[in-house]
């Protein structure tokens, strides 16, 4: 399985197995659905189809380790969605109506995803708008944009870039190991850097944050711009999964991704949360998908199944956490 | 006394015996033993994290004790809830408060309880009945103002008029009067006193051993989470001391005064409409000024102003020369100043992070290299400090919001203290801080100022005011009244200033 | 959906123990759940197991599920796209491991598939707007209600109406707004396109469920003052047809359609040789002939 | 215009126009907007016109209403769409299907409601999860069951029930008063109920409000109940003016409720919140919608419209708070 790389990094000092289950109470209910799964379906448990899991889980991973930078400050990051859309839409437009080389276009794909950031942050920090309100704004301006740019038809991505859905090799799907990238990232700028810290801070107690010298606008910035930036690589591997950026991609994504981070132990009241955590709830949101196809689940009753399995997945983590106590 | 008590269970209102709660990591009460007289005031004395908070909280239903019973009247009761506990006429004002902040004062005073007509909750009653309270505790506030707007006085005086509401039997007071100053103090133990003699029984929290004498009339000593002892209120206070903490304490006060050097912070002619106008001081190297006044003064405000916290209309500050952009808190910090807040929950700390976490925030950014914070250092960093202030805790892993009152608040010092501030400004720095400890508070702003810092420290307990400044600024309506060197001056002296009828920016 | 007992082994390979996946674009739709219901029947009148899931209009989506079918070894695979470009990966992938794909409803492009069952959606709104001139006596004010931008549905009819109506220059297009193929919005959109354009004769919905939230919009007059075409032929569009309000709808008999890809799945599954297209006619239902579609 | 009814009750105490402007926000949007779009459109200050803003604005005006309740209490309702469609199919198949009598089937129809916000609360208050978490699998739960029951085909409406989506007389359409029944029952709620006021101490300081004798998890129960109610009613008056209950009614709905919620000046970190200003927050986005419609914004832009239009309209309130204080 593919997890068993990240939890390394991600816990730092902390020694054994046995500590991440006692923090991450996620990964218990992801064990469980394992578990539960492999008994139900033979076809479950095959690296084929469990690399098909880590594929389908990358975007929303992706998506949900920038959403956590900003659930981390106290905030909400509803435009994730639509901005991955629009960053994959304008890449696409770059390289081929604007004629761009692909790697120029790339850069202006993730630039728009900062840009995008930076105008929430901005619409935040000096609006004083709340995060919900703005992130929704650019849930509409973004896609809303995607649309016009491309007149409302999918474009077709530049082959170069399309690799990224391929396979390296006869196994490793590129998405997935664009995740595990993306989700070290996320791990270190958490635990390491002093954006990720005062991310910390500024989400446990904002005054507190500001009255310890912490400039909490300008990380806000910081916070909201790499959201920005992981929403585009997101699009773009969706784009490069289709190669085609469609404007419609990764509609709703935001409360997949924001579910990730909150089945991972994050709190929306901000202080809490991280990489590790939001990994594995972004694996349970797909494996239980996978699931639900291979079992032949009827599609009426998936929304049902998935409902439910997702709330016991987060009450075995609360039960077990009281338990403790 | 002792066979007083024994005769018979109808005298004890209320008796705890041998209650123990287990928190993960620690055990808060390990035997703890109280018994509680109609008509008396029960002092509470321990140090910091000596389990006199959870104590209370067991008594008042917040927590669930691990082991242990309790009885009223001589029934054994079972309290699960704070509904609980006031049906059996015990009314609790917490260590921290428990108000409403977006509610108005009425509304927190009615707090589950609002008076309804026809079903519906009838809100001129409810602002009647709440004027009548605040009346009663001698505060001036509009029922009508949201709770946010109040300062940290007089929320408490909010929360001793909700009490007050209950009509209790028993009324439980975790350290009221740790940010009071001496005037809401003689109104609060004048209620006290009326109240005790209505028959109503006290349990009365402290770090202030004058006021145990005062107002009490038997004291139960906590030490590491058991009742070590049961004293009359009269016992001297080095006798209290030795009690509670083991060994005995010699100087209260030990300010050893260092020479003056160059004027480090200088404030002239700072103003903010309606809050604070023209005041100008200047703080020297090696010096502490204290800054008394009432409550409401606008001490708090005026810290702020200079710190960056709030903007100001006029005036200026000055650090070392260098004028300070208003409102800049990160510039106030680059130019050498700090300020630890008197709302320690609100402004100094993030609870839900652990102590290393709180101390290192404010060096956070000198840490990082590269964007690189270095945690391993900050950790070394919070752990000497730690153990330099006797930060009681499991760990520097544990959860600030799980510290005892006082540990929290040596946090909330402890972060400016690895910051290394040149000019370090204290609101009511020593909160809720145990005799003992605030002595090690008091050595450390020695040695800062030896070291060539300065420091403002205002804070509403006079001896500590007149004790650890070598200059008092004192403060009446958002004006500076006066300044009075710290030796020979008297607390009268000062309280002359403080409650002189200046015509000021703030109404009363 | 049938739910098989859990997969009982991929190695039997028997005449009747043949597993087809089909995802579809979307059941939010009647449209397409009448084609689930068509394959539905076919697949047990013909004893194959039929697993059918929902990609809730999101290409990624019906990637995953086409990835999910080639794990659980299908004999073959039906693909509704979501999006005709997007489905290309899902429909290689499949290729890579020799199952074959039939295309239902809309076609993939960029990748063989052994089938395309289709109708054609800019055919079919070529035709609407034929019908439209036709009970408008080729003149009048015309709105659109659009559905979500950039499904490749809106997209297909939009453009088909557009190319209709341009052969009738007395019939204005007068105002075009998205109502997102939601009946709701259908009849909110309608009512206030009627307040900037109170002399609307013609309305073409890019479904019927959008048209019938138009017909509600515009009362007493649709069927009357106000002809309205929708789009797919579902059972309550057809109702309405019937009754008038409705002036007509583009059949696309989507219940022949998922029968037909069922029939293709199952020869092709057996190796059978197929036809590369088949056309499932669409058709203009009115009320003179609405009866014989249901 | 209805709104005129409604303030007198709301605001209580104070007295002017002035007060209500000082405190709402939102109304000043709101009157900008309407400003803006008479001089756009002439259609748009008609009669006619500004009661089919009513119309649109009423299902989502009582479902924020509903979520008002929860999000003063400091958590979030993303199911009330799902539960709203849900109600309605139940509504639709027990007075068809099952043949019962149209109250009777009414009455289930809001118990639905009611079952769904109780399971809500319950997962929440008892099991401890995140309300966003709770309220994510109830609304998978409850729209899997709405297209279960209904076999994902719309049900008719029975006539008597259907009445709700008429006018009364030649002018009150039945879903504005509706909605202005359900307005002021909010309000009264809020204001001057046990209940209501329980929320807010709930929502400012819940450790508080248990410490001061509030049942705290009786009173989630009644919150998340009263949304559910709410969203029942919602979905009744939706499905009436189709005169036929979609399983797929009001997708998405819960974002618009809470933009409502929070453009009204309710704060999702809880104890804020009045029913007048969800009700402005639900007709300025009822108006915007309508306005794009009178202007024939093409389909791309719109969604950039609204979104702009959205952040500037909690702009102009925050801009203005901050000139006061
Ligand atoms: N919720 C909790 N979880 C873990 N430990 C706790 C918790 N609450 C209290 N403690 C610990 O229990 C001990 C007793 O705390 P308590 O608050 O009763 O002290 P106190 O006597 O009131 O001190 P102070 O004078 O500082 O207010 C402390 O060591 C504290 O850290
Ligand atoms: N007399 C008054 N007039 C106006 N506002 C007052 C008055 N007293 C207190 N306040 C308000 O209360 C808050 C300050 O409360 P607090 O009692 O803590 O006083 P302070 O300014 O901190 O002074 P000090 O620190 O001297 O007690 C401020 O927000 C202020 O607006
Ligand atoms: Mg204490
Ligand atoms: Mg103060």
């Amino acid at each position: 399985m593919p997890s068993s790389t990240v939890p390394n990094k991600l816990t730092g000092r902390r020694s054994p197995a046995a500590a991440w289950f006692a923090e991450n109470g996620a990964l218990a209910a992801l064990v469980v659905l394992v578990v539960a799964l492999s008994l139900l379906s033979s076809d479950f448990l095959s690296v084929t189809n469990l690399l098909n899991v880590g594929v389908q889980a990358a975007v929303t991973a992706i998506l949900a380790f920038g959403a956590t930078f900003v659930i981390v400050t106290g905030g909400i990051d509803l435009s994730v969605g639509s901005v991955a859309a629009l960053s994959a839409i304008v890449l696409a437009w770059t390289a081929t109506s604007a004629g761009l080389p692909w790697p120029v276009a790339v850069v202006v794909s993730l630039a728009v995803g900062v840009v995008c950031g930076l105008v929430n942050a901005a619409l935040i920090a000096y609006g004083k708008l709340p995060p919900f309100i703005a992130t929704l704004a650019m849930l509409g301006i973004a896609r809303g944009l995607a649309l016009v740019i491309s007149q409302g038809s999918p474009i077709a991505m530049p082959d170069a870039v399309s690799h990224l859905g391929d396979t390296l090799g006869d196994y490793l799907p590129i998405p997935v190991l664009v995740m595990l990238v993306m989700g070290v990232i996320a791990a270190v700028v958490l635990n390491r850097t002093y954006p990720g810290r005062a991310m910390y801070a500024i989400g446990g107690n904002e005054e507190a944050a500001r009255l310890s010298g912490i400039k909490v606008n300008r990380q806000k910035l910081i916070t909201y711009a790499l959201s920005g930036v992981f929403a585009a690589v997101a699009g773009i591997v969706l784009a490069s999964r289709l190669a085609s950026a469609q404007p419609q991609a990764a509609a709703g994504y935001e409360l997949d991704a924001i579910a990730a981070v909150v089945i991972g132990g994050a709190s929306l009241s901000g202080g809490k949360g991280r990489a590790l955590g939001t990994f594995v709830g972004a694996l349970i949101l797909a494996v239980l998908r996978n699931g639900l196809n291979l079992l032949s689940v009827s599609a009426f009753w998936q929304q049902v199944v998935i409902g439910v399995v997702i709330a016991l997945a987060v009450l075995v983590d609360t039960l077990r956490r009281r338990g403790t106590n | 006394m002792r066979a007083e008590r024994d005769h018979g269970v109808s005298a004890e209102i209320l008796k705890a015996e041998g209650l123990r709660k287990v928190f993960p990591g620690v055990v808060a009460l390990d035997g703890v033993d109280l018994s509680l007289r109609p008509g008396e005031v029960h002092v509470l004395l321990g140090e910091n994290g000596a389990g006199k908070s959870t104590l209370i909280k067991i008594l008042s239903g917040a927590y669930r004790p691990d082991g242990g019973r309790v009885s009223v009247d001589g029934q054994p009761v079972d309290i699960r809830a704070a509904g609980d506990a006031q049906r059996l006429g015990i009314a609790t004002i917490y260590q921290e408060f428990n108000l409403v902040p977006q509610l108005t004062v009425a509304e927190n005073l009615a707090l589950g309880r609002p008076p309804r007509r026809f079903g519906l909750v009838d809100k001129k009653r409810m602002e009647r009945q709440a004027k009548a309270l605040l009346d009663r505790v001698g505060v001036d506030v509009d029922p009508a103002t949201p709770v946010s707007r109040l300062g940290i006085a007089r929320m408490q005086m909010v929360e001793i008029a909700k009490a007050l509401a209950l009509d209790a039997r028993v009324l439980i007071m975790d350290e009221p009067t740790a940010v009071l100053t001496t005037g809401e103090v003689a109104k609060l133990f004048t209620i006290v006193r009326q109240l005790r003699d209505e028959g109503v029984s006290i349990v009365f929290i402290t770090h202030h051993l004058e006021e145990i004498a005062e107002i009490g009339d038997r004291v139960t000593v906590l030490r590491d989470g058991r009742s070590v002892t049961e004293v009359p209120a009269d016992t001297p206070q080095d006798e209290l001391v030795r009690l509670m903490v083991g060994r005995p304490i010699d100087q209260q006060f030990p300010r050893q005064t260092t020479e003056r050097g160059e004027a480090l912070l200088k404030v002239s002619g700072l103003g903010r409409r309606g809050v604070f106008d023209d005041v100008t001081f200047e703080v020297r190297a090696g010096e502490v000024v204290g800054v008394a006044g009432l409550v409401g003064a606008g001490r708090t405000e005026v810290a702020r102003a200079v710190f960056g916290a709030d903007r100001y209309d006029a005036g200026e500050v000055v650090v070392r020369g260098n004028r300070l952009a208003p409102g800049d808190v990160h510039a106030a910090m680059e130019a050498g100043l700090g300020l630890v807040p008197e709302d320690r929950k609100g402004q100094g700390l993030v609870l839900g992070a652990d102590v290393a976490e709180n101390l290192g925030l404010v060096t956070m950014r000198a840490a990082t290299r590269a964007g690189f914070v270095d945690r391993a250092g900050q950790r070394r960093a919070a752990a000497k400090v730690a153990e330099q202030l006797g930060i009681r805790m499991t760990g520097l892993d544990q959860e600030v919001r799980t510290l005892s009152g006082g540990n929290q608040q040596k946090v909330v010092i402890g972060k400016w203290l690895v910051a290394d501030a040149g000019v370090l400004i204290l609101d009511e720095p020593t909160r809720g801080i145990d005799v003992g400890a605030k002595v090690e508070i008091y050595q450390l702003i020695n040695a800062l100022t030896a070291s060539g810092h300065a420091v403002l420290m205002i804070s509403s307990d006079l001896p500590e005011v007149l004790g650890m400044s070598d200059r008092i600024l004192v403060m009446a309506r958002g004006r500076l009244v006066g300044e009075l060197p710290a030796a020979g001056t008297t607390q009268d002296d000062v309280m002359a200033l403080a409650v002189t009828d200046v015509e000021g920016p703030r109404a009363k | 959906g049938s739910s098989g007992d859990g997969g009982s082994g991929s190695t039997s390979s028997g005449g009747g123990d043949i597993k087809i996946g089909m995802s579809v674009s979307t059941l939010n739709n009647p449209y397409f759940v009448q084609l689930r219901d068509g394959a539905e029947a076919e697949a047990k009148k013909e004893g194959v197991t039929l697993t059918v899931t929902d990609a809730q209009n999101d290409a990624s989506q019906q990637v995953n599920q086409v990835q999910n079918f080639t794990s659980q070894s299908m004999k073959a695979i039906i693909v509704n796209p979501v999006d005709s470009d997007a489905a290309a990966p899902a429909v290689k992938a499949a290729d890579r491991v020799k199952i074959p794909v039939i295309a239902a409803d809309r076609g993939v492009n960029g990748a063989e598939v052994a089938q395309t069952v289709a109708s054609d959606n800019v055919a079919g709104g070529k035709l609407a707007a034929q019908e439209l001139a036709k009970q408008l006596g080729e003149k009048g004010n015309v709105v659109v209600l659009q559905g979500t931008a950039g499904t490749s549905a809106s997209r297909d009819r939009g453009q088909g109406f557009a190319e209709g109506i341009a052969a009738y220059p007395n019939i204005k297009v007068v105002a075009k707004q998205p109502a997102d193929f939601d009946r709701t919005k259908g009849l909110d959109v309608m009512t206030n396109m009627l307040q900037s354009n109170p002399d609307i004769t013609g309305v073409f919905a890019e479904n019927d469920e959008m048209a019938l939230g138009a017909i509600k919009a515009v009362g007493a007059k649709a069927g009357q003052q106000v002809k309205i075409v929708g789009f797919d032929g579902t059972p309550d569009g057809l109702k309405a047809v019937q009754a008038g309000t409705l002036a007509a709808t583009v059949a696309q008999q989507p219940k022949l359609l998922g029968q037909q890809a069922v029939q293709a799945a199952v020869k092709a599954a057996k190796g059978e040789d197929i036809a590369k297209t088949v056309a499932v006619p669409v058709k203009v239902a009115t009320k003179e002939n609405a009866a014989d579609f249901q």
